[in-house]
């Protein structure tokens, strides 16, 4: 029996582009980004983005258990993106669901083409991303995590991949999409880049949009990208310092 | 020429296929935007309300829509339920192995289900028989039985063909809360028509409907889906990675593939 | 909630031994065999029989994982029988439970008798069986169709498996069971003989008979394996191509 | 004499036993078509409603009877429920291992589950409190204490017992669908005693009652229930083939051996 | 739903200290152990309790599957405590739940500083403790028969490991709680102990004791333990032969 | 000095740290029985109805109280339900893996239960809503974040923070059977500190709040739970074995320690 019903706005976006948590169109939410803050793990990063908190972290270069999954030419990329039972309204139940299990996937293909794999023949990296807290968006926020825990743990990479989503609202296309417009909105789509040749390494799309439509997220979706990438390089240059950006004035357009 | 895996290393398959195409050439002699012939099996495979056994070159899916009956969940009380799954049966490949359904077998059933979904192609209020109390459940199951690459849009175009076959007793929900069963049936009705694109990257050039042979050298794949009024309505980029101009390409091609597949979907049903 | 209710018929055979169907006990209901429907498998056969239609793949002889599974004078024989969500009148969820544990040892030790075994040590045979639609009877469907996979892969036998179940309804052995009498029925018996020196590979009843009810039953049980072989032969001779009979006037006592 | 089986390597006492029985003996000097003694032990060992451990020869097995009410299956309102579970518990066995049953037990378990369906020895239909509604549901479950052979007999004979002891608190389902549990009891109908035979085939023999020893080198096994009809009611071929005359001997000595066996059950119930 | 209810006795203990089964507080259950019951196992023990019924049974030093799990230096010891479905007054579901999981590490750690594991690196010691019939104490009473089984199966052992329960009922210490005390009984209080060095090998404590208190039932554990010991030698001493004893006269305070 | 473990085998840890202890001395330079510092993070980290994010030295644990509503176990119609849960998150440490909680997992979950319910600190009877019907449900989820020794410690203080900084919307049960949920709040009443304090035994001396080192080289370890009266109300020990006198002794520090944790844990709720 749930405790909290949630109910749909009455409008999602005004005539003049205000969105229901105040941002326009091009704004992002709130974020903060923090490196090193597990000591046990060989990376990690914590990242703080509006209502989200994902806990990343890195083990590896390691040995692979069991051994025939080894890879002889490259190591083998592991990646589990995990939600708590607290992270939700209604408590989830504890373990992977299907979800959860695409969701594992595509972070790994997010992240994958920036590692140099071949320099570590034999070997395995697992990348966890924990869910503490979910509120719409966390798949980017992982990846932007994950990102950093890689370079935290001295991971020899191509450059960071930064993560940002975007969406459709009526006819209007948004930046990093809240819980409303995550539930009610017309199109969602996660999108992730490796800096700087800025290939496209995550992309999904839920919801359909006009080829100007899609032209236009895909463009704006790059230019929050840019801005998150920002950030993260800010945040590896201090590490075990918070980077923090209220960024509502950031990313215009 | 017919083409053996077995005959060659991975290797000399890679090269091989990169060569034809840095010639503009495919395995199978396809244009880099063809698809391959698709043909839907006559006669009854299974106990479905609705299904659909087609082949796409040498894959072949057979997809069934089993009905039931059931409550709406809470959130959503004005719609029915779609459950959407994939097997890899293991007699569709010497890779399969036989168990619970893998990543890869998830991330299939999640892109067709997502296709389906992002068009609400058949309509999930439709399926309400009492508001809040009883809807049609459509369980959508999938089974791969032979795999020769680009699973994804054959098991699409298959699940549409037999969710627009479907057909389920009429239900009623009489006031004393007892349930009817009617004679009379009921059809699922098929309102839009999402239909999933893959491209494989290989030498930098989009190949559409990839063989498996493409499949297993790519440096990148992506599968797009196109609605009936030719807008991308999901995307799920898998391995690799692509330019920005490349998807925009991919959809382009998707949106002028979208009518001939469409054609042949609405015929057979 | 099932839409679908099942009644008993009033009648499961007259005075004068009309079945449901309107076939008399010794009929057969029709069958169409195809060897070979399957590019990636080793081997493969499409049995149509009544309404049951199961598709058989054989992978093999190739190496066992895990390794410590290998036998090391012999080849490694699993079967698995496995029913589709949609074979049955309510969706039936996947994964295996305990009938269909029990059927893969059952098919198994059906076919495994007639495989040279001794010819592949150290390697695995793996066969499927899948029942695509059920209607009674196809767990003997599968015999047939996984001997003719078998063979369609090349794998060294001593002969073929044919199987058919018989069964008793009130005073009546009836061969080949449809679905009401394998419901309603008073003894079901499937069997499958190692054919030429016709070796019982797999017997099993339910339901009571008299000393001359199971011997008239095993008798009828021959006749019509005898009948099932001649279609497999049929159908190795022409791979590819579909052998199919409308048994009724066929296995006449 | 007694015998080690650690000492001999299986192809030896294979050739040991093929040799007895080429001479009409077996290892521990029975006849061909001769049980081992049966005991049933003394004593409260579960909190079941109805149990019985039983030694056949070595081998031992505590079968527990529990009940529980509910409703029927929607398919059979008019029939109770009967749930038959088989443990091949770690203590019995160095090769049994603990974990969920597998092949083995769940083709144990059903084996005996049909010989006492196919007679309907616990009428099934006597386990209705209300029709539709509320029925006895009875879990036998069949444990393996110490496994010397012939599992399938040794449960069978226990469950007959374990059932035909089984009482239960008598149950009413009153008008105003409040459950009553009655003070006083219902005790379960035995009425029919299917009882299996085991036989292995050594050497082109028909041995009953097989010990450890002798099913491990078998070239063929079969277990066949018999009714207190004498008819053959369930059979299971298990591994390896069988001549048709062989079956129909196997079934003629169990037609034989059922009354003393049932007899020995009627006395401890 | 559920053919029985239980209810809370009225009187847990009377001032007098009468317990709801006429016992003492210093009284233990009748007890009965008989090793070497079973034909397979390396060593096997039955312990009868109150009405509880154990059976244990002990297999090795054998090798280890899967073999990486195999210590260079000693031996590897795996318990399993299990109840069976028909051990409890509602039927229990077969399989570990979380309560049998632990019990199966508590009763590994009271058992382990008893074993030579030194003397068999490389090997695996397994002990399962079969509950058929549960009635309060399952854990000590399967503690000491394992033990017994462990010596009947010839393992080297630096002594045997003896347990008894005590508990708080109101102001009283008692040995030996009974279901009642158990269940609504104020603390409970199941001990092992290494014997003859008399060290503590078990001790889990669930119910608020004073320091008082706590010493108390400490040491009326170590009493009722002492006199468990004497069981356990004197059905070592006879095995194949049943050892008991009506113990209401024994371990007087 | 700082301490890399992986500087030195295990044995040569075990000797550097049974050294020091017999010199009367911690690799962390703490004394036998102090504990390391407990920081309590500010911020909101999950969507629980309670939460504690807490450090206790380099161990980090993040502890969720979830509330829902729902039926009462038949045999405690008026109790509320407590559900514990601890999962070894793979972020903590290298030798945790992903997967359903283990063995330790379990043991811990059930030791941080046991306090709690022992000295029925939330008074599970003022989690009745209408009794036999309607109760809260509250799921105590413990996330172990960085492993660095002595996780029971840790997660209890969590806990007992998260429970007592819990609050859930107020629920009725009409009587017409709807269940109306408030706007107003109810507060889990915490009238008991049950806190746990773990000992090892490192060369015949007890050691307070071990850190990861002095656990792996531990010669037995104890976890025992004082409550608000300073009586023992859980103990569990865990490998290794203790005279009488060591588990009396521990009591004692642990009844000493115990006014300034639960001191520190009142501020902070």
């Amino acid at each position: 029996m749930p405790l909290y019903v949630e109910k749909k706005p009455d409008v999602l976006i005004t005539e003049d582009g205000v969105r229901t948590d105040g941002r326009l169109p091009h704004e992002i939410r709130p974020i903060r980004m923090t490196v090193g803050i597990l000591d046990k793990a060989d990376g990690s990063a914590f990242i703080e983005w509006g209502g989200n908190r994902i806990l990343t972290a890195v083990f590896g270069p390691r040995e692979v258990h069991p051994k025939h999954l080894a890879l002889p030419d490259k190591a083998l990329i592991r990646t589990r993106y995990n939600m708590a039972p607290f992270s939700t309204p209604e408590r989830k139940r504890p373990g992977p669901d299907r979800r959860s299990v695409e969701l594992s996937k595509v972070i790994r293909e997010a992240i994958k083409p920036a590692i140099f794999v071949e320099n570590y023949p034999g070997s395995v990296i697992d990348i966890f991303v924990e869910v503490l807290r979910s509120d719409a968006g966390t798949r980017v926020a992982g990846v932007n995590a994950a990102s950093l825990a890689l370079a935290n743990a001295g991971i020899a990479m191509r450059g960071l991949v930064a993560a940002c989503a975007v969406g459709r609202v009526e006819n209007f296309i948004i930046c990093d999409p809240n819980h409303d417009e995550d539930m009610w909105g017309d199109a969602d789509m996660p999108m992730a880049m490796l800096m700087e040749s800025e290939k496209i390494t995550l992309l999904q799309t839920d919801g359909p949009m006009t080829d100007e439509q899609f032209k236009e997220a895909l463009e704006m979706g790059r230019r929050c990208i840019r801005f998150l990438y920002e950030m993260q390089k800010e945040a590896l240059k201090r590490p075990y310092l918070i980077v923090e950006r209220s960024v509502f004035e950031q990313g215009e357009v | 020429m017919m083409f053996n895996s077995e005959m060659l290393t991975h290797k000399l398959l890679r090269e091989y296929i990169e060569d034809l195409v840095a010639n503009d050439q495919r395995i199978d002699s396809r244009g880099f935007d063809e698809m391959r012939p698709i043909e839907v099996l006559n006669g009854t495979f299974t106990k479905a309300e609705g299904e659909a056994w087609i082949k796409l070159g040498k894959t072949q899916v057979l997809v069934g829509v089993k009905a039931d009956i059931g409550e709406p969940f809470p959130d959503t009380p004005d719609k029915g339920v779609l459950v959407s799954n994939t097997e890899l049966l293991p007699v569709a490949s010497p890779t399969f192995e036989p168990g619970p359904p893998n990543e890869n077998a998830i991330e299939i059933a999640r892109v067709v289900d997502r296709a389906i979904r992002s068009a609400d192609a058949i309509g999930l209020s439709s399926l309400v028989i009492e508001e809040g109390k009883l809807v049609y459940m459509l369980f959508l199951d999938m089974y791969v039985l032979d795999h020769d690459g680009n699973l994804e849009d054959a098991l699409t175009i298959a699940s549409l063909i037999a969710l627009g076959r479907t057909e389920v007793p009429k239900v009623i929900l009489k006031e004393d809360g007892e349930i009817e069963v009617k004679e009379e049936k009921w059809k699922v009705d098929l309102r839009d028509m999402p239909i999933n694109f893959t491209f494989v990257k290989i030498n930098g050039k989009l190949l559409l409907d990839p063989i498996l042979e493409e499949e297993n050298v790519a440096e990148a794949s992506i599968t797009l889906a196109i609605d009936k009024d030719r807008r991308v309505c999901s995307i799920q980029k898998k391995h690799g990675h692509f330019t920005m101009e490349e998807i925009i390409n991919a959809a382009g091609i998707a949106r002028d593939k979208w009518p001939e597949v469409a054609e042949m979907i609405k015929e057979v049903i």
